[in-house]
């Protein structure tokens, strides 16, 4: 099987709808992120010139025009830049993309494709390095996609795609040189659907994009500690897959959610309480959050590594949960 | 004791901000005018138009104005008309005023207070209705209040005026024109304490904003069934008072969070994932989240209603941690 | 479009000879430092994200040397420059770009958030066009404060098709409010082309509805800016604005540091030394008899020890304690 | 222009006014009598505009109109019945009860999403316009809003964009700012924007703009045809600046009926005209300065315009039953719609 970057698994993705759909249109800056993966852009962007747009910086705008044209029943890629740089856009994407079906009672569907990057830039500071997820998942009506690798960026894109709902594609900053073995043929895999990256017996580690590599390093370390843990990569955070989470705690009864987004009002904060509400009698212990601290992200380095999830983490509280001593749940 | 409203004591508040302190300035669309409900009549008669000022409808550039001017020996204190208008200040918001203090390394300080309403109920659909304190609980340097009751929303006003950093002030539609009796010397309340509304041994509600009377009548209600409920009203959510929640439900082993915001990723999942962690040896049952489903609020008054949280669901929920759940649900 | 504005008159700029060599002494620092800065992203001893105004030197030196230290002064990404021209000691800057303790912001802000309150810049930002709105803030204060401090904001020309750049407009002209926006127009919004984001040519031409006092000069001539720049500021301390200032200029390196800048051409390296702002004042100075080229040279030598001094403390501070971050998202010290 | 219409069309054209009218009369009188509870905004004294807007527009045309939409729905040729059951919130309505006043849109007729965030429409339709380009065939696209959406940063974003891009847009921008509480203390066009002249603000991105004067149905029309075809020749977007004298009634925050309901006589009997608001009845309302043309031009006898009027009214009497007798949505619904 061929070896592909996110960058590749996108440009597959992208390069089959352009074919499929005479009106597909790409818009957006730095497609495939700010870093040299972006050069990939260039033998599609010539080939389909006509058909890809580098708007102005005028993320409010670009937004709400690909959900009006969506309306219309254009797709729109629109690609808006760094997820912090989604904050001017937050009003079409909450206020018009999120409730226009609802609002219509049914009677419109907003098959909008908005993509962004997340994520700690190491050294993006305080303006470059958000994972607002937790805000995302709070505002019903959009469906959230976190892929964890190459090949589930070109399955899940490939489902958005076809959504007849606005998705939010959401890939780590610094995955696109990413590589793994993907197809070259078309595929979906879809929405809803967890996908068990490891089995064990002890402790169930849930994570999504970047953060299931970094659960799976985790649980290479827990092994060697005789410490089986099971590793759940979500792929989508709207719709959830709430069984595959409960189904693995009640073989575990430990639970580690790991989240690059801050810890409080986050990711990880809903899924332990959806577990501690509905898995209730199969938890032997406190589930444990791994979170990014909450603070504003600095420059420095060592404060970057200091807030951020990592393995090391992830051990010391599957640990803590697995001992049942101390309960670990703070983040950090 | 004397009668007010809480919407009376906002603009009370602010007429004795504004005369305690030549800093404070009110910036927002319409408040020159008293704005749609009234917050800020008065103001521009006493104060003149130099500090109550009237803006464009410009949701972006108000609050960077506030930022602004708060970082320069103000203290403005914004009006956002509904919190369904901070989506377009988001960034300001999220990306220079809650960042401003930690990315200058201490230099800059941005003592400003962003007024704002929220929550559903008046038929207001999906972009006049919304509950959003979710979002900017997850923004770490914004402080966030929601007050449920008038003696609540001045004292945490006039605290978040005071303050050095970016509050948030939101404050219930619903509930700025009920009467309410007040003490005549009512005691300051400071930010980051919650107040026990009901003492009670058998389970802890903790109630937010305009859930928290809700609460008080699912408690009546259990009362007369033999159950007493503890009503916690956290008044703050950042920084959260979580002692206050733990000591309670170290007591009665059970808890409920209500709030009228959508339950997936709301803030009563940060309360539960905490609670669970910090006492969950003394849970004897599930925590039962109350809140609104996973859609956009709808227009249509049965829709709504049925929509939104109230103290039927907050009753329900009592009975089911409980274990003996209500005829019926 | 109604024709533009006449800058209102105000005293003429007196340039002396020592006011031409501290100009260029500003614009070798500014280029020395950026230089530096460019070799140690490479060596990966500063961090982040780095954009860089080499070629734009002129706009900095040119109105900060007019301004006060109390006026604040507003930036954003590509802030190195201001930050230097209003007054920031090179070494702190230096060392908040290596994410040093002894940083300006103590190694929390990074190049794209440098503030110096003391030198009052007052924040530079990451969003594009993020403090144009909080520039108006500061304004406000001095209007309310009855200060005739003037505050200004630098942004690029890619930020005025932000939203938020058209409402700051609209309010900094409804209040009439002491604020400058200098704008750098260096034809580039970020990786694109002006011409791609907008069929208006001249950012001036943007705010002709609001009937903005404005005025578009050669942003690679450090005189011309600061002539401009002095006129509008006098209006402005006189309580007459707000005012734009927009500079055409050019910027020479990629969008970042890293950034491989495929979407333009390089301008020849001959073209360059002709629009080059630091040789072009040096030219023009040495054949006025401003300076010799003996001050010429001193000033690169002074400039080029002042850069080699600033690693150097840079790179003895140390990096900043972990708890340092909690400890600053609140003011009053409290955690969330 | 004007000539082009016959008498039929002509009494087509005012029964259209007059049904806008009368249902937005209907509204303010429901909400009195409690069969609703929301926050609204009536068009009256906008009809001519809306109507001369929608004559002009084909069936493929997409719309997008904002929180002042009753009247466009209405002029697009919604039913009405189904138009008050949506701002009665009945499972019977537009949007079975879940758009209510603000978010009502018939996307049968071409609307998309109805935002009730200023400037939100603009933006849309901008995006429809995106689209109906990629598109072949001349449809266009239409934005519908007031002059305070251009105090919004969005509305500059989209403006720039529909410009670059050359999108087939007619922008349409309802100033009823005059004579409003804001502009009392002699602002123009409102109390908080500092551009003296609106128009100015699409004219700077090259976009043709004129103003016309929104009471005017034949002005507004030749405009409103004009600004179409420079979109389905694909000439780039066109912005019409129709200003109309604020409905007398109308309070910016919360609609008062001060006016009373619109006694149709007053088209051709000066002594039915009088009380506070008679400049404005004999000025400004653009429905009966239509109705007074007609009468004038000899299309219709007074007869014939009371029979008008009684067929009106005894239309929105129908959706006004129509609306109550519909029932409420199931509460279920609520889950209904969020996700395709």
């Amino acid at each position: 099987m061929p070896t592909k970057n996110y960058a590749d698994a996108m440009l597959d993705v992208l390069r089959t709808a352009m074919e499929e759909d005479p009106s597909f249109v790409v818009m957006g800056n730095e497609v495939l992120g700010i870093g040299p993966e972006g050069a990939q852009f260039e033998p599609f962007q010539r080939e389909y010139s006509e058909r890809i747009y580098f708007p102005p910086c005028s993320e409010a705008s670009f937004a709400a025009l690909a959900a009006g044209a969506a309306m219309c029943g254009q797709r729109v890629f629109a690609h808006l830049g760094l997820a912090p740089f989604t904050y001017p856009a937050f009003s079409s994407i909450a206020n018009e993309i999120a409730s226009a079906r609802t609002s219509s009672g049914g009677r419109l569907d907003v098959p909008v494709i908005m993509h962004m990057s997340h994520g700690l830039l190491h050294g993006g500071g305080g303006q470059h390095s958000e994972t607002p997820m937790g805000m995302y998942w709070n505002l019903p009506g959009i469906e959230i996609v976190m892929p964890s690798g190459a090949r589930e960026v070109k399955g899940l894109l490939r489902t958005a795609i076809r959504s007849d709902n606005p998705t939010l594609v959401v890939t780590h900053a610094f995955g696109y040189g990413a590589t793994d073995d993907v197809p070259d043929e078309d595929y979906e895999i879809p929405f809803g659907v967890a996908d068990l990256r490891r089995e064990g017996n002890d402790v169930t580690l849930v994570a999504c994009s970047a953060m299931v590599g970094v659960a799976l390093e985790a649980a290479e370390q827990l092994a060697a500690d005789g410490v089986g843990a099971e590793v759940i990569d979500l792929r989508t955070l709207v719709p959830l897959d709430e069984a595959a989470i409960l189904a693995s705690v009640a073989k575990t009864g430990h639970l580690v959610v790991v989240d690059e987004g801050r810890l409080r009002c986050g990711v990880a904060s809903e899924i332990a309480a959806t577990v501690s509400e509905r898995g209730f009698d199969s938890l032997r212990a406190p589930i444990a959050r791994v979170a990014r601290l909450d603070v504003p992200v600095s420059a420095s380095a060592i404060h970057e590594a200091h807030i951020s999830p990592s393995a090391e983490k992830i051990v010391a509280a599957a640990k803590g949960a697995v001992g049942a001593g101390a309960p670990a749940a703070s983040g950090g | 004791m004397r009668e007010t409203t809480y919407l009376k004591e906002i603009n009370a508040t602010l007429f004795e901000a504004m005369r305690g302190d030549p800093r404070v300035l009110v910036i927002g669309e319409d408040v020159a005018e008293g704005g749609p409900y009234t917050a800020t009549a008065g103001l521009a008669e006493e104060f003149g138009t130099d500090r109550i000022r009237n803006t464009p409808i410009s949701e972006a550039a108000i609050c960077g104005v506030a930022i602004g001017a708060a970082q320069s020996g103000l203290r403005p204190v914004l009006e956002i008309m509904f919190i369904d208008f901070i989506t377009l200040a988001l960034d300001q918001l999220v990306n220079a005023a809650a960042k401003a203090h930690s990315m200058s390394g201490g230099q800059l300080r941005v003592p400003m207070v962003l007024r704002t309403q929220g929550g559903a109920g008046q038929r207001g659909a999906a972009q006049h209705s919304q509950s959003l304190e979710s979002w900017l609980a997850h923004v770490p340097g914004l402080k966030v209040v929601m007050p449920s009751r008038a003696v609540d929303v001045a004292g945490l006003l006039s605290s978040a005026i005071a303050d050095p950093n970016p509050v948030v002030v939101i404050e219930s539609k619903t509930l700025y024109f009920r009467r309410e009796r007040v003490p005549d010397e009512p005691e300051p309340v400071p930010i980051g304490r919650a107040r026990t509304v009901r003492e009670g041994g058998d389970v802890t509600i903790v109630a937010l904003s305009r859930l928290v009377g809700e609460a008080l009548a699912a408690a009546d209600r259990l009362a007369a069934e033999g159950i007493e409920a503890e009503v916690i009203d956290p008044r703050t959510l950042v920084p959260l008072d979580l002692e206050a929640v733990v000591e309670s439900v170290r007591r009665t082993n059970r808890l409920v969070v209500a709030h009228e915001a959508v339950a997936h990723g709301g803030f009563g999942a940060e309360i539960a994932a905490r609670v669970q962690a910090a006492a969950f040896d003394h849970l004897d049952a599930p925590i039962e989240r109350v809140g609104a489903p996973f859609a956009p609020v709808p227009f249509s008054p049965p829709l709504e209603d049925a929509y939104l949280p109230g103290s039927e669901d907050v009753y329900v929920a009592a009975r089911t941690t409980l274990g003996r759940p209500a005829a019926g649900s | 479009m109604s024709g533009r504005r006449q800058p209102p008159a105000g005293p003429a700029a007196e340039l002396d000879d020592g006011q031409a060599l501290a100009l260029l002494a500003t614009m070798r620092r500014i280029r020395l430092f950026e230089e530096r800065v460019a070799q140690l992203k490479r060596a990966d001893e500063v961090h982040g994200l780095i954009h860089l105004s080499i070629g734009q030197e002129a706009v900095a030196a040119g109105v900060c040397a007019q301004l006060r230290g109390d006026d604040p002064v507003y930036s954003g990404h590509r802030a190195h420059g201001h930050a230097i021209a209003k007054g920031a000691p090179l070494e702190r800057v230096m060392a908040e770009l290596m994410g040093r303790v002894d940083g300006l912001c103590s190694g929390l802000g990074g190049s794209m958030h440098l503030v110096d309150t003391e030198h009052g810049l007052l924040g530079a930002t990451g969003v594009v066009g993020g403090n144009v709105p909080i520039a108006l803030g500061s304004a406000l204060a001095a209007r309310l404060g009855d200060s005739d401090r003037v505050a200004v904001v630098f942004f690029g020309d890619g930020a005025v098709q932000a939203g938020h750049f058209n409402e700051s407009v609209n309010l900094a002209t409804l209040w009439g409010l002491s604020l400058i926006l200098v704008c750098e127009n260096n034809g580039f919004a970020e990786f694109t082309p002006r011409s791609a984001h907008t069929n208006i040519e001249r950012v001036s031409d943007v705010v002709a509805p609001y009937d903005l006092t404005r005025e578009t000069v050669d942003g690679n001539d450090v005189l011309a800016v600061r002539e401009a720049f002095g006129h509008l500021l006098a209006a402005a301390r006189a309580g007459r604005g707000p005012m734009l200032l927009e500079c055409l200029t050019h910027r020479v390196r990629g969008h970042y540091e890293g950034d491989p800048a495929r979407y333009r051409e390089a301008l020849a390296e001959e073209d360059w030394r002709e629009r080059d702002p630091i040789l072009r004042l040096e030219r023009h100075g040495v054949a006025a008899g401003w300076f010799d080229g003996d001050a010429v040279a001193a000033v690169e030598r002074d400039a080029g020890e002042a850069v080699s001094e600033a690693v150097r403390f840079a790179r003895q501070s140390p990096f900043p304690p972990a708890e340092l971050i909690a400890e600053l998202v609140y003011a009053d010290r409290g955690r969330g | 222009m004007a000539e082009r219409w016959d008498k039929a069309d002509r009494t087509r054209l005012l029964e259209r006014m007059l049904t806008i009218r009368r249902f937005e009369e209907a509204v303010d009188r429901l909400f009195h009598e409690q069969a609703f509870f929301a926050h609204y905004h009536l068009y009256i004294g906008q009809e001519a505009t809306g109507v001369a807007v929608m004559e002009a527009l084909g069936p493929d045309d997409r719309l997008a109109t904002h929180h002042r939409n009753h009247g466009h729905v209405i002029a697009r040729g919604s039913d009405p019945s189904l138009a008050l059951a949506e701002i009665l919130g009945r499972d019977t309505g537009l949007n079975h009860g879940c758009a209510g006043t603000l978010h009502m849109s018939d996307p049968d007729l071409g609307f998309i999403s109805t935002s009730a965030i200023v400037g939100g429409s603009i933006s849309l339709a901008t995006g429809a316009g995106f689209a109906l380009k990629q598109a072949d065939g001349d449809a266009v696209a239409v934005g519908l809003f007031g002059d305070g959406a251009l105090e919004e940063g969005v509305s500059f974003e989209s403006l720039n964009m529909a410009a670059l891009y050359s999108l087939p847009v007619v922008y349409v921008c309802e100033n009823n700012s005059p004579g409003a509480l804001g502009s009392a203390g002699g602002g123009f066009p409102t109390s908080v924007s500092a551009v003296k002249d609106l128009t100015d603000i699409p004219r700077t991105f090259g976009i043709p703009v004129e103003t016309v004067d929104g009471r005017r149905f034949d002005e507004v029309h030749e405009l409103a045809a004009r600004a179409v075809d420079h979109c389905r020749r694909r000439e780039g977007p066109y912005f019409i600046h129709a200003v109309t004298d604020r409905w007398a009634g109308s309070q910016p925050l919360w609609p008062e009926m001060t006016t009373g309901e619109t006694e149709i006589a007053r088209a051709y009997d000066e002594a039915a005209i009088e009380g506070e608001h008679a400049d404005w009845f004999r000025d400004h309302d653009p429905v009966l300065i239509y109705a007074r043309e007609l009468l004038a031009s000899g299309d219709l006898s007074r007869d014939e315009l009371a029979e008008l009027d009684a067929r009106v009214t005894a239309r929105i009497a129908e959706a006004s039953e129509f609306a109550l007798a519909g029932s409420p949505p199931a509460p279920e619904s609520v889950n209904d719609y969020v996700f395709a």
